[in-house]
């Protein structure tokens, strides 16, 4: 009955596998740590435990199982079997309760940070990655474009330099490339500094000091990043516009005389659209891709967070950061999809003459 | 340029290859601590006194098998995933739309870290390749199926399916021969995208436990703060590599492109 | 989406230029270091902090609490006595030890100890921290009550002053261990009784409810400094200009920095950088090749070689009820085949004296254990040529590959030997380096020994489990006065022995080691660790260990590697002067929030 | 009066390698007010470069080697690009391309890209102005023009991207227009309504002359006065429709009548390629006959004597032995 709308039952359509997917992807998430037969109860237990009588360590042990919802519980009483030993939850309760506390925004208590709230420490790291990431990622690509669309235009010398530079810089691991950096430019000539956030001697407050600060420190993480991501968004610019080059819209827009800005628009335009799509996803990615960046300038961000995570088994801690990517990612995807759609005449089009996507 | 990437990369096999011969390869402790380049071990000495010159010569070796390993796997699966679900389209290829994204939305380390968790000996180069490859195949069928979904409108292809060959048979003989040199140039990228990997998989220190990669040298000259005292040699040379491997590869595969899609040609 | 070409770039490079200058100009700023947290007025310490602070509650598990409240530092809550890691000796705080004996440990409370709300510090206060074990399993002192049966207070008058003596019951039927007693005393801090009380009154009695209290809003301490704010980046606090030990043990002075920064690094290489640069002035962290960073003017206690004193002792312990691990001669083998020198070198950058062969350390305060004859006689020390001998007569076969490298092993059965496997955290490098070292060291001697490098998530529960070949470990870390026997105890007792398998856990002597009721059981050792706490005649005390240490030699149920300071203790002169070291021993070698060494703050100076 | 007049023109590729591709070599002809000449030959004769030099458009690598085009006088050549851009394209020659749907940007309206145009060579005229002019172009061209010119190229049939790209072309009444197989990739119908649109603006005169290059000599005979056949970047033969058609003189224009004249619609795609073998090389230089390797009527002597333009029959070829 959504034969009227094609752009609206597209639109539906996509939503539903996304909605889908999010869900299988939850349950993965759910799943897969529970899969190494280790019990993190253990992790904690092993800091806890030293030291203290077994019966001690027993009972302390059996708070946390309960605690974690690892164990069956009724009327606040452990459920225990005829040796008194505590009954494990199945997988499948475990599952229950997870989704119920998900639904109303609890991610669980982190183990290594424990009492801590995982959402809390998300909260608090978020904030610090969006900010080194989104503007990062923007400039990188939105440069990157333009200098790649020019060098495609123009060819020519600054192609012949641009073209094997960018190249260059875009196989650059970029935690390598950080590495260099806060080698030579906090070591070897300490213009930069080569960690945190913001000067030690501030606490986060809306001072021009404060932000100044900020900006200071943002320097080094910023250009690790931009550089790297602008080249490789020139290559695949640039490739793109080349390719459109040899179109016949472009020609034809010569013979007819076109101004020259006219026709790298024309060219910009269209070999942006499937760029687009590259924007979102390393938009999606930011949360992933952070990780090493943040460790490298022990930067104050959620990557960080999930490395701390990692390193301890914080199953709980890992478990929400993966949701958060995985919301994020998709909501991505999800974006493009739709933008392409109403960007792209060809696919708006497409949908009106109801071939679908 | 193409020349110029085929030479650095044969180069640097070359060297994984060909090192060990001129170079007597040992884990051995041979010197001081950190002892600065000079002399026999002309780019100096790790943490624990062993030649950089080896340590290099096998972290590449161990890179590049994980690439090529990651890179194999990675193509096959994305290939005819790819092609499979462009050909078909329709719920099939939503279906495998959703496959995909959720291998893009799991991030690879938190696979690996709950994967190498329940192995007792620990993470070791062939896993890390292999769950790599199984991560990182997305992308790959991503672009394949875009290409065999233009394919499939082609008429020899229409009439092959008239004709009534079965699906099997018009995607192996009709469409994979079509697509070969960009399945080739999806290849080359894969492998390099492999080395990025284990290079990043090892920093955050979730590296190979059975070997050294380049990856992993650069972690341990983060670890035993290398940066910090200015021991350049102990990340320059390893990061060098790495990057001149993908440079090569990059290389190659924009040649290819320039040679396969004579728009780019001129 | 529409792009006007060229005009665009202009812009972009314009503002990304305008990023830049803004930072250098922020630079210039900040060097100022007017705004804030004054350089002048600051002192930045940092290495105990990792994660995010997530609670100041005194109360919660100490691993939990954040700096400086958890573990044992003592800048907000105060323990009763500190222990002088250097001398031996006792020192008052919050109380003055008057006498140790084996019915009782005798402290004075200090009637100048005020909380910062005015009250002073009571009796009431101590026993209320201590009954906390009794009245709840959650509480840290639940392990207080198997050593003190009781806390007598009695009003008493010295030289003019009313002062509460508190006696420390020993309790007899339970452990019988004034030893412990001291260990508690330095350890636990008080904390108020009546700020608690009410607590838990509010959370009717739920112990655990309070314990996740995070008790960070102008908490009621009875230290030098107190909590002024935290984030995930930094914990400050403040010197409290009314402390009262200011006048009662400092003769009026104050701390000199008002403000102490603890910076949370992410990652262990940013403590050397930050020391390098000024940026901290000390730290507790491992930090190879400190020699290198002298021109920096970041040092530490000793000018050269070992540099460090010496606390702590890393040790693989070995699982004795495995097959060929339960053989000793294979483990004096072991002992025999690892190359200390080179883990002293290249593991812990030269951070330790030459190993001797045992548990108890030859250097410090523990030296007038050790005895040099029995480790010539009984202990074995690297030898190769011995360690393939010591294999031979066992009966265990070797065979190497072509090149030299081991193929694999068989016991005198002729049985192949399973490849053994030594269990460590992953990306603890200088456990790593110890790992690998010994390793190599093994396999040379033939021994077929591989690296088990997992992640700590997968080492923290092997521990106690026993479900290792050998593992990393490092028992009784921290220079208590109950050292060395406190280190026997963790590696030797069976007094809580339970087999491998199923959720048996042990939290000492996770090797298994001395299975009571087998014929190999030697009852000496678990009655020698009983007989050492009661002894105070030093000559008996000197026997009792060395007895002790042969039993661990001949048995060698774990292969000490190296000798470790208990804490790294490294500081810059950038900023700050006069940290105590070998030349001016006035306070050991901790950062000022532990122990004794607090006393470090009131004597700094400003470097000019 | 000749309103276009092409002397001697040679253009040339410049290779990556520094090798010159001589595409075009020695074309010449004048063309009065009103005409319209044909230009055939196989593809990859060399037509579409010569296209580009008739409009005076060099983008490298295409150069010219020698030779001058001179539209209503004055010559196109040693101009600069931006000259050129906007003083020749469009309003002097312009240019119907083939594969109308390529040819419009996909992404941009029809009228928006027409307005790009005017635009391009208006200075300063404003929108509204614009679109009055283009309503009233394109009403021309009996389709519903609003929904044309408020559409993206693919919303259109491909008659209708046909004939705005027709109507974009002559938007500024260009002096001479030059179409590139226009009609190539339509459908038969579609192709009779495009050839009549195409005659009703020279009726209207929004353009007088016109050059229809094309492979399809069946249609030329209906369209052009007179045809040029081209091979191998030369002309090898120029005459009158009927000359060429009914009375060729150069062995390759025979050939290609051989293949076209029979032709019924059904076997109308089969290109003149049925003659045996391939053109030459262009990279290197033919001092012979360009056509001897395929040449029916060759001798020894045309591999080596270069071949000069002659009049036979009222004609010129490029062939010492035809008469």
């Amino acid at each position: 009955m959504l034969k009227k709308y094609p752009t609206l039952r597209y639109i539906l359509q996509r939503a539903g596998w996304y909605f889908l997917t999010f869900i299988v992807a939850v349950a993965i998430n759910f799943l897969l740590p529970r899969l190494g037969n280790n019990n993190p109860v253990d992790i904690i237990m092993g800091k806890a435990g030293s030291g203290l009588s077994t019966e001690d360590a027993r009972q302390k042990e059996e708070k946390y199982l309960q605690e974690f919802g690892l164990v069956k519980v009724s009327n606040g009483a452990i459920v225990r079997d005829a040796e008194g030993k505590p009954i494990k939850a199945s997988k499948i309760e475990q599952f229950g309760n997870y989704l119920k506390m998900c639904s109303v925004g609890d991610l669980g208590t982190s183990f290594q940070k424990y009492p801590k709230k995982v959402i809390d420490v998300i909260k608090e790291a978020l904030p610090w990655t969006i900010a080194l990431q989104l503007p990062t990622i923007l400039f990188g690509w939105i440069i990157g474009n333009i200098l790649g669309a020019l060098a495609a235009y123009r060819r020519g010398v600054f192609d012949k330099i641009f073209f094997p530079g960018a190249l260059l810089l875009s196989s650059f691991p970029f935690f390598v490339f950080g590495m260099l950096l806060v080698y030579y430019f906090s070591v070897v000539i300490p213009w930069f500094p080569s960690m945190g956030g913001y000067a030690n001697d501030l606490v986060p407050s809306f001072s021009f000091a404060f932000f100044q600060s900020v900006g200071y420190h943002y320097v080094l993480p910023f250009f690790s990043i931009f550089l790297i991501l602008a080249g490789g968004q020139a290559i695949g610019m640039r490739s793109m516009g080349i390719y459109e080059l040899g179109t016949d819209y472009i020609k034809y827009a010569k013979w007819l005389g076109l101004k020259e800005n006219k026709v790298l628009a024309y060219l910009f335009r269209n070999a942006m659209l499937p760029q687009l799509t590259g924007l979102a996803l390393s938009l999606g990615n930011m949360v992933g891709g952070a990780l090493i960046t943040e460790m490298i300038f022990s930067y104050p961000g959620l990557g960080m967070a999930i490395l701390t995570a990692i390193q301890n088994n914080d199953y709980p801690m890992i478990q929400g950061c993966t949701l958060l990517i995985t919301i994020c990612v998709l909501i991505a995807n999800f974006t493009v999809d739709i933008m392409i759609g109403f960007f792209d005449p060809r696919v708006k089009a497409g949908l009106q003459i109801g071939k679908g996507k | 340029m193409f020349v110029i990437g085929i030479a650095l990369f044969f180069g640097t096999i070359l060297i994984a290859l060909v090192g060990p011969v001129i170079f007597t390869i040992t884990m051995e402790r041979v010197g001081p601590q950190y002892a600065p380049p000079g002399g026999r071990y002309f780019l100096g000495l790790n943490d624990l006194g062993q030649d950089y010159i080896s340590l290099l010569i096998r972290g590449l070796q161990s890179s590049l098998y994980v690439g090529f390993l990651a890179g194999i796997i990675a193509t096959t699966l994305g290939t005819l995933i790819g092609i499979y679900g462009g050909f078909k389209g329709g719920w099939v290829d939503d279906f495998l739309n959703m496959v995909t994204n959720l291998f893009i939305v799991i991030p690879s380390f938190v696979i690996l870290i709950l994967i190498s968790s329940s192995f007792k000996e620990g993470r070791s180069l062939t896993l890390i390749g292999i769950i790599i490859g199984m991560t990182a195949w997305t992308w790959s069928a991503r672009s394949v199926r875009a290409q065999s979904s233009a394919l499939k409108s082609k008429d020899h292809i229409a009439l092959a399916k008239m004709n009534g060959a079965n699906t099997l048979k018009v995607l192996l003989v009709h469409i994979l021969p079509y697509l070969f040199s960009y399945v080739f140039m999806v290849f080359i990228l894969q492998v390099a995208s492999g080395i990025l990997s284990e290079a990043a998989i090892s920093m955050i220190g979730l590296g190979p436990l059975d070997t050294v990669s380049l990856g992993t040298i650069l972690n341990q000259a983060k670890n035993t703060g290398a940066l910090g005292d200015g021991v350049w040699w102990a990340f320059i040379p390893a990061s060098v590599i790495i990057t001149v491997i993908v440079f090569a590869l990059y290389l190659i595969n924009t040649s290819m492109e320039g040679v396969f899609n004579p728009r780019l040609r001129k | 989406m529409k792009m006007k070409g060229l005009s665009q770039i202009k812009y972009l490079l314009v503002s990304a230029l305008l990023l830049g200058l803004i930072s250098c100009q922020a630079k210039k700023e900040t060097e100022t270091g007017e705004v804030g947290f004054p350089r002048s007025k600051t002192l930045y310490l940092a290495g105990s902090q990792w994660g995010d602070p997530n609670t100041f509650n005194p109360l919660a598990e100490s691993w939990q609490a954040a700096w400086p409240v958890g573990d044992r530092f003592n800048l907000m809550y105060e323990p009763l006595i500190t222990y002088n890691s250097l001398d031996g000796k006792f020192e008052p705080l919050l109380g003055t030890l008057i006498s140790k004996g084996n019915d009782s440990i005798v402290v004075d409370i200090n009637p100048e100890a005020k909380w910062s709300d005015g009250n002073p510090v009571t009796s009431a206060d101590v026993k209320f921290v201590f009954e906390l074990g009794r009245r709840f399993k959650g509480a840290a002192t639940a392990y207080a009550v198997e050593f003190i049966s009781g806390i007598n207070v009695a009003n008493v008058d010295v030289n003019g002053a009313k002062v509460e003596r508190l006696s420390f019951m020993v309790n007899k039927k339970g452990r019988n261990n004034p030893l412990v007693i001291l260990d508690l005393l330095q350890a636990i801090r008080i904390v108020p009784a009546h700020v608690f009380e009410k607590l838990l009154a509010d959370n009717n009695n739920d112990f655990g409810a309070v314990q996740k209290l995070k008790i960070d809003a102008n908490p009621v301490v009875s230290g030098p400094y107190n909590l002024e704010n935290y984030s995930n980046e930094k914990i400050v606090i403040k010197r409290r200009d009314d402390y009262w030990g200011n006048k009662s043990l400092y003769a009026g002075k104050m701390p000199v920095p008002q403000f102490i920064i603890h910076p949370i690094f992410k990652s262990n290489d940013h403590f050397a950088i930050a020391l390098q640069q000024g940026g901290l002035d000390a730290s507790q962290t491992f930090i190879p090749r400190i020699w290198m960073k002298k021109k920096d003017k970041v040092n530490t206690w000793f000018e050269s070689s070992p540099y460090f004193t010496s606390g702590a002792l890393p040790l693989l312990l070995i699982n004795t009820t495995k097959a060929p691990l339960n053989d000793k001669n294979f483990r004096r083998a072991m002992a025999a085949a690892i190359n200390y020198a080179d883990i002293k070198e290249l593991a812990v950058s030269g951070y330790s004296p030459d190993m001797q062969p045992g548990l108890i350390m030859a250097v410090g305060l523990e030296g007038k254990y050790f005895n040099a004859e029995d480790a010539k006689a009984v202990g074995v020390s690297y030898n190769p040529e011995n360690a393939k001998k010591i294999l031979a007569d066992a009966g265990y076969k070797s065979v190497f590959k072509s090149d030299g490298s081991l193929d694999y092993m068989t016991d005198k059965a002729g049985n192949r030997v399973p490849t053994l496997s030594i269990t460590s955290p992953a990306g603890w490098s200088d456990w790593e380096a110890m790992v690998r070292l010994a390793v190599k060291g093994m396999r040379d001697a033939g021994i077929d020994i591989r690296e088990g490098f997992v992640d700590a998530g997968l080492y923290w529960p092997a521990l106690p489990s026993g479900n290792f070949d050998l593992i990393m470990h490092k028992p009784a870390a921290s220079v208590t006065p109950s050292l060395p026997w406190s280190r026997f105890e963790a590696i030797m007792s069976s007094r809580n022995w339970a087999p491998v398998g199923g959720d048996n856990k042990m939290n000492e002597n996770q090797g298994r080691y001395n299975q009571p009721g087998t014929k190999g059981y030697n009852p000496a050792v678990d009655s020698l660790l009983k007989l050492i706490p009661t002894l105070s005649d030093e000559g008996k005390l000197v026997q009792a260990y060395r007895e002790l240490n042969k039993i661990f030699m001949q048995d060698q149920p774990a292969l000490p590697l190296c000798y470790l300071p208990e804490q790294f203790y490294e500081y810059s002169s950038k900023n700050w002067e006069n940290w105590p070291n070998e030349k001016a021993p006035y306070a050991p070698p901790l950062l000022p929030w532990v122990g004794a060494s607090t006393k470090i703050l009131w004597n700094l100076k400003l470097a000019k | 009066m000749a309103i276009f007049e092409v002397d001697h023109l040679s253009l040339h590729y410049l290779t990556r390698f520094g090798q010159k591709i001589h595409a075009v070599t020695d074309v010449s002809f004048t063309m009065e007010k009103g005409k319209i000449l044909g230009i055939a030959g196989e593809s990859g004769c060399g037509k579409s470069t010569l296209v580009n030099g008739l409009m005076g458009l060099f983008i490298p690598p295409l150069y010219p080697t020698s030779g001058d085009v001179r539209v209503a006088g004055e010559s196109l050549m040693n101009r600069s690009p931006k000259d050129i851009r906007e003083n020749v394209l469009s309003r002097k020659v312009s240019m119907i391309p083939q594969g109308a749907f390529n040819a419009l940007n996909p992404t941009r309206k029809v009228k928006d890209i027409a307005a790009d145009v005017m635009s391009a060579h208006m200075k300063g005229i404003d929108k509204s102005h614009i679109y009055d002019r283009l309503r009233e172009r394109f009403d021309l061209f009996g389709m519903d023009t609003n929904k044309v010119l408020n559409s993206y190229p693919i919303q259109l049939t491909a008659g209708e991207r046909q004939r705005s790209v027709i109507g974009i072309s002559t938007l500024l009444n260009p002096q001479m227009v030059i179409a590139d197989e226009p009609t190539s990739a339509l459908d038969v119908t579609t192709q009779k309504v495009v050839i009549k649109l195409i005659f009703d603006l020279l009726e209207k005169g929004i353009f007088s002359t016109m050059i229809f290059i094309t492979h399809e000599l069946p249609l030329l005979r209906h369209v052009a006065h007179d045809i040029a056949i081209m091979y191998a970047g030369e002309f090898v033969e120029v005459g009158t429709t009927e000359q060429i058609v009914f009375d060729p003189r150069h062995p390759y224009t025979k050939a290609l009548m051989g293949a076209m004249l029979s032709a019924e619609p059904g076997q109308r795609q089969r290109k003149p390629t049925a003659i045996e073998g391939a053109p030459p090389n262009l990279a290197n230089a033919i001092q012979g006959c360009r056509f001897a390797d395929r040449c029916p009527a060759a001798r020894a002597e045309c591999k080596v004597n270069k071949q000069e333009i002659r009049i036979v029959g009222e004609r010129q070829v490029r062939c010492d032995y035809a008469q």
